[in-house]
């Protein structure tokens, strides 16, 4: 059975990738998790200098999923480069980096310092993470941001640029079509879904950074949604992600228009998810009676 | 070091060790080799594990313990398994206590379901320790306490006892029978857990001298320092930084932690 | 224990309400809900004429929540006032009707036509509903147009008059406070989240109308971050709702800034749900060592 | 007609049927004074009740049955429940088969998990009707065919049997025997409960004469009328209107309905 799918220029031995935030910089899971077998790996957000991200409690549980406000804690691309990177370019998986940053000219910043580096094989530019105040959610939220910072960035580097949108939008088909016309590669949805919690016997927010994003089985619904929506608004492809936990749910993104996706949360609970996944699409697609993952994609759009 | 699995261990045997308080003893012969003071990220229903430390660990036997207090659905769910049952268990996690120093007095301070990884720290080296070892138990009330009989069949002289009415033991908190021991043994050496109050307060009153061991909880997502979720705020050479409890802890030196 | 509320004018028994959609116009749950217990309900959006709503299935179970794609399905004004008032007006709570309407004027429609009948006691103006695509959706998503519907009805009734957004935008606290200034009495929130599922067996979207409304506790956390945000905004009273199904879940939307709450997915699976929270509320508040549900309205707020 | 409620029912047996088809006997005296074709809506984890309708209801015992095929996870929860379990029911709800008229011949046909309503039917209304009964039951393969067995204790003469891969009975639908019944008996009466497109077919046959009820199935949420949710397309006063599966059915009259 043949699992190998393209994002772009990019080619996965499989759709099934770890989503930045939950899987760090790669070597966290060593001896749980065998990158090797993974599509790829996205790792943590980061930043022209170092974040000190929220004060704890920085994640709680609810019903389907839960909450986080890391708040992009991150030490820098300095020390990714020095410390981190090293050990990504002996992962036999695909490198994705997480870029974020307050200003167009922060994320330019991070994507210029990786110029010099190897080991990368796509930049995710995170425009989307609700735990920030002073820019990075905003670029999220109208096309028109959203295209500013592409258009600058992707003057910055020839790497495969993928942009993950926030779901927290009225309309995201459209801030996919603007990434697109500014060169984007590819679109990645979605990042977490603002929400809060109340701890009642302290009468406080339940998470130090009040508000955080909410992931997990929860979400999948609205990432389907998004992924579904952005498929009809621009042509280049779509890394699906939200709640994935079982094949299954990998095959409902692909049929929304999803090439690939990337596990989160499900991670945390339950290290093993990936590698189950990648382990049981063959037997899957081979009840749906299809011979590539690449007949699924889109397959439940309209018109098809 | 045993490396972190992920693992189905047997329950063979449950005790109810206090109102509210289960303690469940797996056969597993890989994390009846951790330290004292590490920790296991366990499956319950719901999105997160549930990070429990070790109550007992018994290379011997290949037996571990947790020992949990029921606060929430979680616990509820454990406290709900029987012997027989399988648990699904993510460790052993985490950086344990130091192995005590030989010939310095040690204190173990334990406050509600911060007793247990201390009963696992004193059986595993109270044969290592010559000089004078101490237990000072804290809890709400008599209810509550755990572990007395156990800590009392391993030391042979008085242990200390708080509760905040007072129903056994002194009333008050632990901290007022550790000033009585610091100041009899300035450079000993304390072990401690419970809630974060206690925790500053013991921090505080070994900042002059001694040296103080302290077992922290906090909020945690993937227990492996993935995700980032578990900080605490400790000195760093340049400044103030967040360490990850899950991953550079749950223990960590008084000295290291800044308290807010 | 005094359970008694006030959002505005309207003085409710207790804060627990039945949220517009799930209680139908009132007789369908009786004999299972005591509706005199209830502090209220908010029957079925009601529009000027009938609408027929979407194709089936309409509804689908997603981990911790549902989708459902109902459409509005009403049988509009007329048919309300002859049909379902006289039933309404016999009951012993407070009844708050859901208007829906594809332009102003069709809100407009079915407010003053409502004005010559008896036994309403608010209306809940839907601007927020997603499963309609000529308008009702769209005056949710910008203050200026939630601005404009809402002064437009407010010109065409005195009754109180609140506002049920949508969480599907960036900002609703900006979209609150719009409507707070034209005139509107309170604010319900949230309505459900756009989302969307995949038959996979079929190869399609699960719902007849394709995307949906996602309810339950699945979306608590995204209701709860709409109440604070929009507590925050606006000094009119908010109604909270979504997922709720438990006392401790009342008191976080109260704590978050509510006055009062609905409660709508959990009575379908458990028809008892509010009743049970009515019972349960006296002995919970004691617990927390407060003498009445008004202590509690916004305790989490910031400077509380 | 009883009026419905939530309430914990007994289970007092528990028999697998066929491959992943599951019967429960509830003791149920409300639920047991039911009309065949109504259902329940069944609790089970997670946020919907499940539909089931009833496959025997024993008045005198005070029992009803609900026989289900394990489709998804609610059916697979309830495939799991054991006698002496309690399961939390919804019931009994919607408008189930009128009573037969007596000198019609009557045909029963059932697909699949369509088959136990008719069983219900059946056995409530056999010694009411004089004219011949007739039942016809259709499966995917011999594996899934279900309650032949019963049918046969209550009917004394062949009972037409089709599977889709002719493993058992005749090979095709029951739409073949249903034809030849229908030439036999052209102002018979048909019940029918299964697949929509077996319906459809069941409708389309029936067109010419005779008259046939339909139980339909349509995802619910609620169950009793409030939602919306359960709708079906119908012939109404002043053209098309969508009626409720839970409310106005799950039985209609064939002609009732619009079919797309
Ligand atoms: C390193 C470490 C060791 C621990 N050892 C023990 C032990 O030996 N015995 C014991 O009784 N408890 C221990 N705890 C606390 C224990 O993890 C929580 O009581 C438990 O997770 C509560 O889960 P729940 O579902 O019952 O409650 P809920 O409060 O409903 O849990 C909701 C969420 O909050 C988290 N949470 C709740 N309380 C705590 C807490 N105090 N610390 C960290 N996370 C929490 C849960 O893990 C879960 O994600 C330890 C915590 C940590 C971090
Ligand atoms: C009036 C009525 C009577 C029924 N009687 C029977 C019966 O006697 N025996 C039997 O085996 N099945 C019967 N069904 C179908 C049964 O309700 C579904 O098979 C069951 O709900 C599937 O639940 P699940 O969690 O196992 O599967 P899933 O497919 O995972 O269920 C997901 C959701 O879809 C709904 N759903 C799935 N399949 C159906 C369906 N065919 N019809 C309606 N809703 C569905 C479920 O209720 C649930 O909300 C009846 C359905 C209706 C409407
Ligand atoms: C703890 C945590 C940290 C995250 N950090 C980042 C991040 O740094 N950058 C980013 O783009 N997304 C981040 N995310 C979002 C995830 O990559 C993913 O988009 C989201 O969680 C939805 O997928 P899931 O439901 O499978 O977790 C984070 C998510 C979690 C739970
Ligand atoms: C089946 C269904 C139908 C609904 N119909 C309406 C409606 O007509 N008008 C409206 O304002 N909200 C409608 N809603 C939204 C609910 O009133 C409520 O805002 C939402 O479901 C969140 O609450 P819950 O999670 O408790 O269900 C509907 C919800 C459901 C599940
Ligand atoms: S819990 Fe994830 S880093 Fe500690
Ligand atoms: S299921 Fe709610 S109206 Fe039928």
């Amino acid at each position: 059975m043949n699992l190998a799918v393209r994002v772009g220029a990019v080619r996965l031995a499989n759709p099934i990738m770890a989503a930045s935030g939950t899987f760090g910089f790669g070597p966290e899971y060593q001896g749980l998790v065998n990158i090797a077998r993974l599509g790829g790996i996205a790792v943590k957000g980061v930043s022209p200098g170092p974040w000190p991200g929220n004060p704890p409690p920085r994640v709680w549980e609810t019903e389907g999923g839960m909450l986080n406000s890391i708040g992009l804690q991150n030490p820098g691309v300095e020390v990714f480069c020095r410390e981190d990177l090293p050990f990504l370019r002996t992962t036999k998986t695909r490198v994705v980096v997480n870029v974020i940053g307050r200003t167009i000219d922060e994320y330019c910043q991070v994507v210029e310092r990786l110029e010099a580096e190897s080991g990368i094989d796509a930049l995710e530019l995170n425009i989307s993470c609700p735990n920030i105040k002073e820019g990075g959610m905003s670029f999220g939220q109208d096309p028109e941001h959203a295209a500013q910072v592409t258009r600058a960035v992707r003057a910055c580097t020839k790497r495969p640029l993928w942009v993950k949108l926030s779901p927290n939008v009225a309309d995201p088909g459209a801030i996919a079509a603007a990434v697109e016309r500014v060169g984007a590669d590819a679109i990645s949805a979605i990042n977490t879904v603002v929400g809060m919690a109340i701890d009642v016997k302290r009468r406080r927010p339940a998470l130090g950074g009040i508000s955080g994003g909410l992931s997990g089985p929860a979400i999948k619904p609205i990432a389907l949604r998004v992924v579904y929506q952005v498929a009809q608004s621009v042509s280049i492809p779509i890394v699906g992600m939200g709640g994935i936990r079982s094949v299954e749910d990998v095959v409902e993104f692909l049929m929304a228009g999803a090439s690939a996706v990337m596990v989160g949360t499900a991670t945390f609970a339950e290290p093993g998810t990936m590698e189950a996944i990648i382990e049981e699409l063959p037997g899957y697609l081979a009840r749906l009676e299809v011979s590539s993952v690449h007949e699924l994609i889109g397959a439940a759009l309209p018109g098809r | 070091m045993e490396s972190p699995r992920v693992s189905r261990y047997r329950i063979v045997s449950r005790m109810e060790k206090a109102k509210d308080h289960v303690e469940l003893i797996l056969e597993a012969p890989v994390l009846a080799r951790a330290v004292p003071g590490q920790f296991v990220h366990v499956r319950t229903p719901g999105t997160l594990r549930r990070p429990i430390s070790f109550s007992r660990l018994n290379p011997v036997r290949g037996e571990a313990g947790l020992l949990f207090q029921v606060v929430g659905p979680g616990t509820a769910w454990l406290a709900g398994r029987e012997q027989g049952d399988w648990l699904d268990v993510l460790g052993p996690l985490g950086q344990g206590f130091p192995r005590p120093e030989p010939d310095r007095p040690w204190c173990l301070v334990g406050g509600g379901v911060g007793i247990p990884p201390l009963y696992a720290a004193l059986t595993a080296w109270q044969n290592d320790v010559t000089a004078s070892i101490d237990a000072i138990l804290g809890a709400r009330s008599q209810d509550y306490l755990i572990m007395l009989e156990d800590f009392g069949a391993q030391i042979d002289h008085p242990i200390a006892v708080t509760t905040d009415d007072g129903s056994v033991g002194a009333q008050g908190t632990v901290l007022g029978p550790l000033a009585h021991w610091h100041a009899r043994h300035p450079t000993g050496q304390v072990y401690a857990c419970g809630p974060m109050p206690m925790l500053a307060a013991v921090a505080r009153l070994m900042q002059t001298s001694g040296v103080a061991y302290l077992a922290l909880e906090q909020r945690m997502g993937c227990g492996v320092g993935a995700c980032l979720a578990c900080v605490v705020m400790a000195n760093g050479p340049e400044g103030p930084l967040w360490r990850r409890v899950c991953h550079d802890g749950p223990v960590f030196r008084a000295e290291e932690l800044i308290w807010s």
